[in-house]
């Protein structure tokens, strides 16, 4: 092993060397620079190896021949060498990738950044406390001067309040040195802390100085207006170095210093990491330029650190693992879009979008944003599931609420940035170059993240029981993504049919995960097959594909609490990306994903909750949890943001229609049954007794008999056959979960029998419409019409949809409808009841005018030659009519497995419907699908012969020849009656849509906004405003400590 | 009285200089105002290591003239907050010469030296 | 149709009827020809009536009830709402008004025709179905009447539409309107009544009368 | 019970309701002539429009939609006939309605609207839509009272299926729901007079401002179709609240009595009220017979 | 207004001054040395060989800290240069040439000068003074000639080279202490002679003479980097 006191002579030897270049030998100057930074990468990795993998404690290193406290020593253990590593990791690729800035800026700037390296070796190694001081004092200086390296008059405001900030901060700590040498007669840190001295007072301020000056020096909110304006200023580069490098430094500085105080610093350290993560991800939603904003973001993760280390005693032996896979994620990720942000050179958030002009940047930009918000499988995830379980186990609630709370506001502006840069205007003027060297670094942190997601996934507790199959899967198609669409699709297919088939005997005695993952999977293989239409390659859309539905398998899979919050994210980030893709579906992605981060951040506490007390992580522990009722509550408001309840539901109109069409079925019919399956878990688990007694299922029951109605009404209202169609999906989806509330035999039948039906239907509608829009290329239905001459085949999927969604008997709607009467008479929940039915009248309404305004009226000209809906979109329509019929005739097959799976649960022992063949009947009614089929039937083809007989000689005559009282119509615009139809509805009902909700949203969000643009104001730009920030934080802490 | 003493009359004098300097650091504009109260801080820190260092009726801790090599522990002042002092001082300076060199280049840039006219980056 | 009558009829063309093309969702250029395209330029057919019984009692169903098209040309139409009030009761000798020429198979033509409203005679009576039966109202129809030299009216309407029943008067009272039913339930009846097929036999006739008081013919030869 | 009687019972029950419908709308018709002072229509005079209509020669198609939204429409009156019992006691004359229970019927009366709003839309002319979107407007409304009268009887009899509703109520004018449960009768008997289309609530069908509404464009024999559907549909609608509220019919005679009287409920509205626009007929359903809905249902709750 | 915001910013002052008079308070006046600073006084001499304390812990003891410094001071120098530096290249400077007087009495001075700078170093580890004071000396000496000696332009070569070299066998002596005795910058290296005389205390006095060059050479260098930019205009 090589001694790491080399490490700070090469390193310093090289910086010295390299004062004598000159110009001509700039190439060989740098490369010994690299060499050097190399150099003592390897060595810190070297050590971390060994010191990981062995038993040894570390390594003392000794200056000058003689023992601490006399000299200074250095230390070498674990966790240093790990923060080494890092740090010259970082340090060789930010060399890299500052090559240019330096040829520009002369040799002298990389000497400063050999010595930057240098100082943070020193600082994370020494145990001396002046010796950090001076260390400090060298990274200070030498941030300082790279800083400018940017030049311009920006930059040097921002070098100027640096430096007063830091003098400020290091006058302090100074004081508190010196102090601290006269009261404890030492300057070495293990020496203090053996000596077992009586701590006086004067010691703690002195050590109070200390720990508050290296608290500073972490920037944290709101004494922190100087470190923001050197983020934006610097070159990215910098800030990369400054927000991985020195924050990590500093940060283990604090760790390192903590014990010397007698002080319990810890709860302060609590809430001023939350207070800094909480308030500077506020402060970010309103920042617009990108560096700041990473500024913001850097100093919310810091604040989360600290916040961390404030609560180390909660979190017991999982301390490492949690500081370790937060810290990663932050390092790499913030470092990497520092990086990227010096690729494009764009300040502004909404030009980032020129990133979508290289694909691997764009790639990597997501990567490093999930992996700061903690989206599996990054470390993050991990890192926050074990923070919050142990939390939960502590009963710090409050903490759980405030770090989900500012990750929740951190994924506002940072899914709000990906979604400009996958969807805003580019302006295709302004020339970009994708330097080959600068792209370097963020590639090597893109692997190094996959590579620790690994290692974490490894590491943590409940990591290596995950399925990830699926997961390679991905990957696997992320590599593939250059092959023609066709091939992937194919790929995908197969992929999934297969996993199908493997997965069926593990579930096959569990009707209700078949039913769920039937839904799942052959769902998703037919909407896939629509994909066959696109040409081309697709890029990013497979991938993200299979991530939606690997997610929503493993919800079917899961044993434990983990694999299925595993799943549900997995799934929500597919689902968002996917649902991005659409044209205009940026704002609606974004609140696609926020409702989601938030309803999923709702189930993790309430898997926290559930597991306070628990050893194991199984499913089944959610029905001896010993605070049901919030546990209930939260789970469930969880999964009704998926499944949209009134309240919840904004996200899902736009989202679902501004999606591609192939995309819309995957959303609305497939992923909203997600929700849904969630809910019959968690009730089966928890069992009903817990939500009965705190009348939370009555609740739950208006709440779906309101959606129902409210989604419906406004579905009716709607111009955009799309959103009318999620409208209606929020309706049933109302309906499901009032049936659901219902918690008995028939109810839980009607709720699986209409998740079934609302599978099919709407996503044959979802096609249907979707093959429309794509011929038409709009989707406002007033600009169709007459569309049943050119799309025959989509005309009859849509009829039949929405025959089977209006539960028209015979098709297999009415079966839902009629089950659902027997369960409101069962259960007694009647004016809930007439919410239903009058909500599924209202379904009439928008039926009519989506079937009307798009394939009857009045044909348009420009649509004379649009043909039927690509094949692709056809043949799972039909294979979904089929289904439909099926159903529709044989009911049973359907309703008695539900049946007797229900049966078999603990809940309802007995079955309520009796089954004659096919003839199902309760107490209070009964039904034959097949036998009323078949009088329709034959009574349909009985009439249409007399018709056929009556008038078969009728004169087929064209659009115009219609009476018009002696007129003749204008033109077919004007003739079409189809904009704003339900007018008169909405005058006599009208009031019951105001966007109530969505005004509620707004507000919150403007709330929100307007406080952060208040709030940010303290940062005035004014440098001695900052200093009078700092000296106030001082006072303040001292005055909450003393 | 204790505060008679010498060493607390250069402590407190140390202090008073740290509240002038603070007092200059957070009340001037003047970015050179700003600076000299920088350096009265460095100034103020420096005094109050010598005052710690600092013991009644010793010496300087050079081995020699009137302090002999056996007891030189009973005859000398603390040497360790002189070596610290001495490395403060070439802190201090390097930093005050980093800040005059900003303060010229922001006068380059603005031709003006009042802080509050380089607020172009906030919130 | 020659070249020149095609470019003299585009000449009364609105501007909406006249071809143009318009953009598909795909940017394909799609050629409008509104006459063609919105219309069906079809003639019709004659309907050759059954033979025997079968058509008399048809006939006698569609004697006892005439849907009359609830439409008003002239002064005269002032004369058709007192018909179903209690006074003459036009309902007992099975008379409706229908206010869709689809379902109505009677048109009343209540007094002179402007060549302007004449058009949108012809199109009401075009798009009522065979069988059909025109009752023409007062002196104005028959000959033109005080306005028989006026530059805007016709003088015999049966010029232009086979005419059943003529009632004379000016205007002709309720009570002359129901003997006129009566009129033409006696014509039905009797099988003489075929005034559709009369005007598609004789349409190359009735178009020229029309087509040549009608300066601005805009619209294709027949109705539907 | 073998199938081939039945069918011919069925085929029987349909030709008495079609020939009592045809009349009854004659006999309505008249008496309302006779109200007003006139001599008014022959009472045969429904049957010789029809007649009528279906000699008219020559037909327009608009589209094959157009030309199977009257398939449709027969289809909904004929099938909510097969699947309701039409005589207490009788299994010949019960029909279909095995198959199904009350729901079905309420649920098919939606497949005649559709058929006809399909057909009516296919022709292109936006009257019709306009009718059309009237009617499902105003249907809507029409469905929640008459939705809570059924599930007022529904726990009233603990049942869904009609011949048990009906058989619950002989015995006697006492055990009528009419007498047993006036709130939800007089709710559905509210709802009745929107569905049966009659002034104050026929601004769907409005013959000038709308010509006719729906069927604009029918004529001939798709309108004779629709006349027919019409016919069945009246007396069927009202074999269903006689079911529900009046104690069934042991017999012909006295369903031809019963049906008459509640359908002729809905004409004497209907001449004595004047037409309500859409959005008044709405808000009108939504308050009165809602709230003596919700007051049968209370009822039982309590 | 001012007023309001003085004595804001009084009372931010005032609370400072509170905080530190609870150091204050605590401060007792002292009697004896602490263990460590005994350590010192008592093994210092024999360890280092070094007469001056303050010397033998400033260059051994914490030559960690020293090593700082000098860097710090490097840092300086580096940034001062990047921060002044002009895209135009060098700049002529035109200037009165200066006076019989200046330039006679500063050829006296100058080696003078220099001369005592470099007694300053040599005898660190002997008397008051030391690598850094000596440096500081030696570049008095060198504003001295850039200020008097108008025409003569030195350039940045000569301070580079010495800086660099100076800065490398610092380090590469505190190398040779792992190498050949205790550890990192011991200065056992070097037999420690005679205790009291110049050539004793190991390395120390080749350790402090190379640090006087270095600082010399970078305090010049930061005086020239900022002399330089006198004449030149606004860069924008």
């Amino acid at each position: 092993m090589v001694n790491p006191i080399y490490i700070i002579a090469v390193l310093l030897g090289t910086a010295f060397l390299l004062g004598l270049f000159r110009k001509k030998g700039f190439e060989f100057g740098m490369a010994l620079g690299m060499l050097a930074i190399a150099f003592a990468a390897v060595i810190s990795v070297h050590w971390f190896i060994h010191l990981y993998s062995g038993t040894e404690g570390g390594l003392n290193i000794y200056t000058a021949g003689s023992k601490p406290p006399f000299s200074i020593n250095l230390f070498m253990g674990v966790e240093e060498s790990f923060f080494m590593s890092a740090i010259n990791i970082l340090g060789l690729l930010g060399f890299i990738y500052l090559f240019r800035a330096f040829r520009e800026q002369g040799l002298k700037s990389s000497v400063l950044f050999l010595v930057l390296i240098m100082g943070m070796n020193v600082l994370i190694m020494s145990r001396d406390i002046f010796n950090l001081f001076v260390f400090l004092e060298i990274v200070s200086i030498a941030l300082a001067g790279l800083i400018y390296l940017k030049r311009g008059k920006e930059s040097a405001a921002a070098g100027f309040k640096y430096l007063i900030a830091i003098g400020v901060i290091s006058a302090m700590l100074l004081i508190g040195i010196s102090f601290f040498y006269l009261f404890a007669g030492t300057l070495n840190i293990d020496d203090y802390l053996q000596s077992n001295t009586l701590p006086v007072k004067g010691i703690s301020v002195a050590i109070f100085l200390m720990l508050i000056a290296i608290l500073l020096e972490l920037k944290p909110f709101p004494a922190n207006g100087w470190a923001l304006d050197v983020y934006e200023a610097a070159h990215p580069g910098i800030s990369a170095m400054i927000s991985s490098g020195t924050a990590t430094a500093s940060i283990f500085l604090l760790y390192k210093l903590l014990p010397l105080s007698s002080l319990d610093w810890l709860p302060y350290l609590t809430v001023i990491g939350a207070v800094t993560f909480v308030g500077s991800n506020l402060l970010g939603i309103v920042q617009k330029n990108s560096n700041r904003l990473l500024g913001y973001s850097s100093i919310g993760q810091i604040g989360l650190m600290i916040a961390i280390i404030g609560l180390a005693p909660r979190l017991g032996d999982h301390f490492n693992f949690i500081f370790v896979s937060i810290f990663i994620s932050h390092f790499l990720a913030k470092a990497g879009l520092f990086w990227i942000s010096g690729i494009i050179m764009r300040s502004n958030i909404r030009e980032w979008s020129v990133l979508r002009r290289n694909r691997l940047s764009l790639f990597m930009f997501g990567l490093f944003i999930l992996m700061l918000i903690g989206f599996p499988p990054f470390p993050s995830f991990y890192g926050k599931w074990q923070l919050v379980m142990d939390l939960a186990q502590h009963k710090s609630f409050v903490w759980i609420a405030v770090i989900l709370a500012g990750s929740f506001i951190e994924g506002i502006y940072l899914f709000r940035w990906f979604g400009y840069a996958m969807k805003e205007q580019d302006d295709e003027e302004k020339k970009i170059i994708f330097q080959w060297e600068k792209l370097i670094p963020p590639i090597v942190f893109s692997v190094l993240a996959l590579g620790a997601s690994y290692y974490t996934n490894n590491l943590s507790l409940l990591g290596p029981t995950l399925n990830l199959i699926p997961i390679y899967f991905i990957l696997a198609l992320f590599v593939l993504d250059f092959l023609p669409a066709f091939v992937k699709n194919s790929l995908v297919i197969a992929g999934m049919i297969i996993y199908s088939v493997l997965l069926y005997p593990s579930i096959a005695d569990d009707t209700l995960r078949l039913i769920f993952g039937g839904i799942f999977m052959v769902g998703g293989v037919l909407t896939l097959f629509a994909g066959y239409s696109e040409k081309g390659k697709r890029e990013g859309f497979f991938p993200f594909a299979v991530m939606m539905y690997a997610g929503l398998i493993g919800l079917i899979q899961a044993e434990n609490l983990f694999q299925f919050f595993f799943s549900w994210e997995i799934m929500t980030l597919g689902s968002y990306i996917l649902i991005i893709r659409g044209k205009k579906s940026m704002k609606h992605a974004l609140n696609y994903m926020l409702f989601s981060l938030g309803g999923a951040y709702l189930i993790f506490i309430g898997f926290a909750l559930s597991h306070i007390g628990q050893v194991t992580f199984d499913l089944q522990t959610l029905s001896s949890t010993i605070l049901p009722g919030w546990t209930y509550t939260l789970i469930a408001i969880g999964f009704l943001t998926k499944t949209a309840a009134i309240g919840l539901h904004i996200w899902l109109p736009g989202a679902h229609a501004e999606a591609e069409s192939d995309v819309s079925p995957m959303v609305s019919g497939i992923l909203l049954k997600a929700g849904v399956f969630g809910l019959v878990l968690l009730f089966l688990l928890m069992g009903a007794e817990q939500a009965e007694q705190k009348n939370l299922l009555y609740i739950l029951g208006w709440l779906g008999a309101i959606t129902a109605l409210g989604g419906n009404l406004m579905a009716v209202f709607q111009e955009d056959a799309k959103r009318l169609l999620a409208y209606s999906s929020v309706g049933n989806l109302g309906y499901i979960l009032f049936a659901l509330a219902f918690v008995t035999h028939v109810g839980w039948m009607t709720a699986l029998t209409y998740s079934v039906n609302h599978f099919l239907f709407k996503t044959l509608l979802f096609l249907a419409i979707g093959g429309v829009v794509m011929r038409v290329k709009t989707h406002n239905m007033y600009e169709m019409g007459g569309l049943i001459k050119q799309m025959p085949l989509s005309f009859i999927a849509v009829l039949i949809g929405i025959i089977t969604l209006a539960g028209i008997p015979p098709l297999a709607g009415y079966g839902g409808k009629w089950l659902f009467y027997n369960a409101v008479l069962s259960k007694g929940w009647y004016f809930q009841g007439m919410f239903i039915f009058f909500a599924g009248t209202i379904a009439f309404l928008y039926c009519f005018k989506l079937i009307y305004s798009v394939f009857l009226g009045q044909p348009k000209d420009k649509f004379r030659q649009v043909k039927e809906a690509p094949v692709w979109y056809l043949i799972p329509q039909i294979i979904l009519i089929i289904g439909i019929m099926v159903f529709s005739a044989r009911p049973d097959l359907l309703l008695k497995p539900v049946g007797t799976m229900l049966s078999q649960s603990n809940y309802f022992p007995t079955d309520p419907l009796n089954w004659e063949n096919v003839t199902a009947s309760t107490d209070l009614g009964y039904w034959s699908g097949y036998k009323i089929m078949l009088v329709i039937g034959v009574m349909f083809i009985i009439l249409l012969s007399w018709l056929l007989l009556m008038s078969r000689k009728a004169q087929k005559i064209k659009q115009f020849n219609i009476v018009y009282a002696g007129e003749r119509p204008f033109k077919p615009e004007t003739t079409h009656f189809s904009h704003n139809m339900f007018s008169h509805f909405y005058k006599a009902l009208g009031f019951l849509s105001i966007p109530v909700v969505s005004a509620f949203w707004n507000g919150l969000n403007s709330v929100t906004h307007s406080m952060a643009e208040n709030t940010r104001k303290i940062y005035s730009g004014n440098g001695q405003t900052y200093i009078v920030h700092i000296m106030l934080y001082i006072i303040i802490i001292y005055m909450l400590m003393f | 009285m204790k505060i008679f003493e010498l060493e607390n009359i250069s402590m407190a004098a140390g202090f008073l200089l740290l509240m002038v300097g603070i007092w200059g650091i957070i009340s001037q504009r003047n970015i050179i105002k700003m600076i000299i109260s920088f350096s009265i801080v460095d100034t103020s820190i420096h005094l109050l290591l010598v005052s710690i260092g600092y013991i009644r009726n010793r010496t300087a801790p050079i081995i020699g003239e009137g302090v002999t090599k056996t007891d030189a522990a009973t005859q000398i002042t603390d040497p360790v907050p002189q070596a610290l002092v001495l490395t403060a001082i070439v802190i201090g300076v390097g930093i005050t010469a980093l800040l005059l060199t900003y303060s010229l280049k922001l006068y380059r840039h603005n031709r003006s030296l009042e802080i509050n006219h380089f607020n172009s980056l906030k919130w | 149709m020659s070249e020149k009558k095609q470019t003299e009829q585009d000449k009364f063309l609105a501007p909406e009827n006249k071809k143009h093309t318009v953009i598909g969702p795909d940017g394909e250029e799609i050629q409008v020809d509104p006459l063609n395209d919105y219309f069906c330029t079809d003639l019709p057919k004659v309907e050759a009536p059954y033979k025997g019984v079968l058509e008399k009692f048809l006939n006698w169903a569609r004697a006892e009830s005439l849907w009359v098209l609830s439409y008003g040309t002239g002064c005269g139409s002032i004369e058709l709402p007192p018909l179903f009030s209690p006074r003459f009761d036009a309902y007992r000798f099975g008379v409706a008004m229908r206010p869709t020429p689809r379902q109505s198979g009677v048109l009343i033509i209540s007094g002179y025709l402007a060549v302007k409203t004449l058009k949108r005679v012809i199109r009401s009576y075009e798009q009522m179905q065979n069988p059909k039966y025109v009752i023409a109202l007062g002196s104005c129809t028959i000959n033109g009447g005080m306005y028989w030299d006026s530059y805007n009216t016709i003088n015999r309407l049966d010029h232009y539409l086979p005419v059943d029943v003529y009632i004379a008067g000016c205007m002709p009272r309720p009570e002359a309107i129901l003997a006129g039913f009566n009129k033409l339930k006696e014509r039905i009846k009797s099988g003489n009544a075929e005034g559709a097929n009369e005007y598609i036999e004789k349409l190359e006739w009735y178009k020229a009368n029309q087509k040549k008081i009608i300066k601005d013919w805009n619209m294709p030869t027949y109705n539907w | 019970m073998n199938i081939f009687p039945r069918i011919v019972f069925v085929l029987l029950g349909l030709f008495i309701v079609l020939n009592w419908g045809l009349i009854m709308a004659g006999i309505i018709r008249k008496i309302i002539a006779r109200l007003g002072m006139r001599r008014g229509i022959k009472v045969f005079q429904p049957y010789i429009n029809l007649i009528k209509n279906y000699s008219i020669r020559s037909q327009l198609s608009h589209g094959v939609m157009f030309y199977l939204g009257p398939v449709f429409r027969l289809s909904g009156g004929v099938g909510i006939f097969l699947f309701m019992p039409l005589i207490y006691g009788s299994d010949y004359w019960s029909n279909f309605s095995f198959t199904g229970d009350l729901i079905l019927i309420t649920y098919f009366m939606f497949f005649g609207m559709l058929g006809m709003a399909l057909g009516a839309g296919e022709g292109g002319h936006p009257y019709s839509a306009i009718g059309i979107s009237r009617g499902l407007a105003q249907f809507t409304a029409i469905e929640v009272p008459m939705t809570l009268a059924i599930l007022s009887i529904a726990i009233q009899y603990q049942t869904l299926s009609i011949s048990e509703i009906v058989a619950a109520q002989q015995g006697g004018i006492q055990n009528w729901t009419m007498v047993t449960n006036p709130l939800a009768t007089i709710a559905a008997m509210l709802s009745f007079l929107g569905a049966m289309g009659h002034s104050p609530f026929n601004v769907v069908m409005a013959p000038q401002e709308n010509p006719v509404g729906p069927p604009t464009e029918y004529h001939g024999t798709f309108l004779g179709v629709l006349q027919t559907n019409r016919a069945i549909l009246h007396v069927i609608e009202a074999v269903l609240y006689m079911n529900l509220f009046f104690g069934g019919a042991s017999n012909w005679g006295v369903l031809i009595i019963k049906t008459f009287l509640i359908y002729f409920w809905s004409v004497f509205v209907g001449m004595v009220f004047p037409r309500f626009r859409v959005d008044q007929s709405i808000p009108w359903f939504l308050k009165i017979p809602l709230v003596i809905g919700i007051a049968a249902i209370v009822v039982f709750i309590i | 207004m001012k007023i309001l915001r003085n004595s804001a910013l009084l009372l931010i002052v005032g609370f400072m001054a509170w905080m530190m008079i609870h150091l204050y308070g605590q401060y007792e006046s002292r009697d004896a040395l602490n263990p460590v600073a005994e350590y010192y006084a008592v093994n210092g001499p024999e360890e280092t060989g070094a007469a001056n304390l303050v010397t033998s812990i400033v260059v051994t003891y914490r030559g960690l800290d020293t090593l700082g410094e000098v860097t710090i001071l490097f840092l300086t120098a580096a940034i001062i240069g990047l921060l002044l530096r002009t895209e135009k290249g060098s700049r002529k400077k035109s200037v009165r040439e200066s006076s019989e007087f200046l330039s006679t009495a500063s050829g006296i001075l100058i080696p003078v000068i220099t001369l005592i700078g470099i007694y300053i170093f040599m005898n660190g580890h002997l008397t008051p003074g030391g690598g850094f004071q000596g440096g500081a000396v030696l570049a008095s000496s060198f504003i001295l000639v850039l200020l008097a000696i108008s025409n003569k332009r030195i350039g940045h070569r000569l301070l580079d080279y010495t800086e660099a070299i100076s800065g490398i066998s610092f380090i590469l002596l505190g190398i040779l202490g792992i190498l050949l005795a205790g550890g990192f910058l011991d200065n056992r290296i070097l037999p420690l002679g005679n205790f009291g005389t110049l050539f004793s205390a190991g390395a120390i006095p080749v350790i402090y003479s190379l640090i006087g060059l270095k600082v010399g050479a970078e305090l010049s260098n930061v005086i020239l980097e900022l002399n330089q930019i006198q004449g030149e205009e606004e860069e924008l």
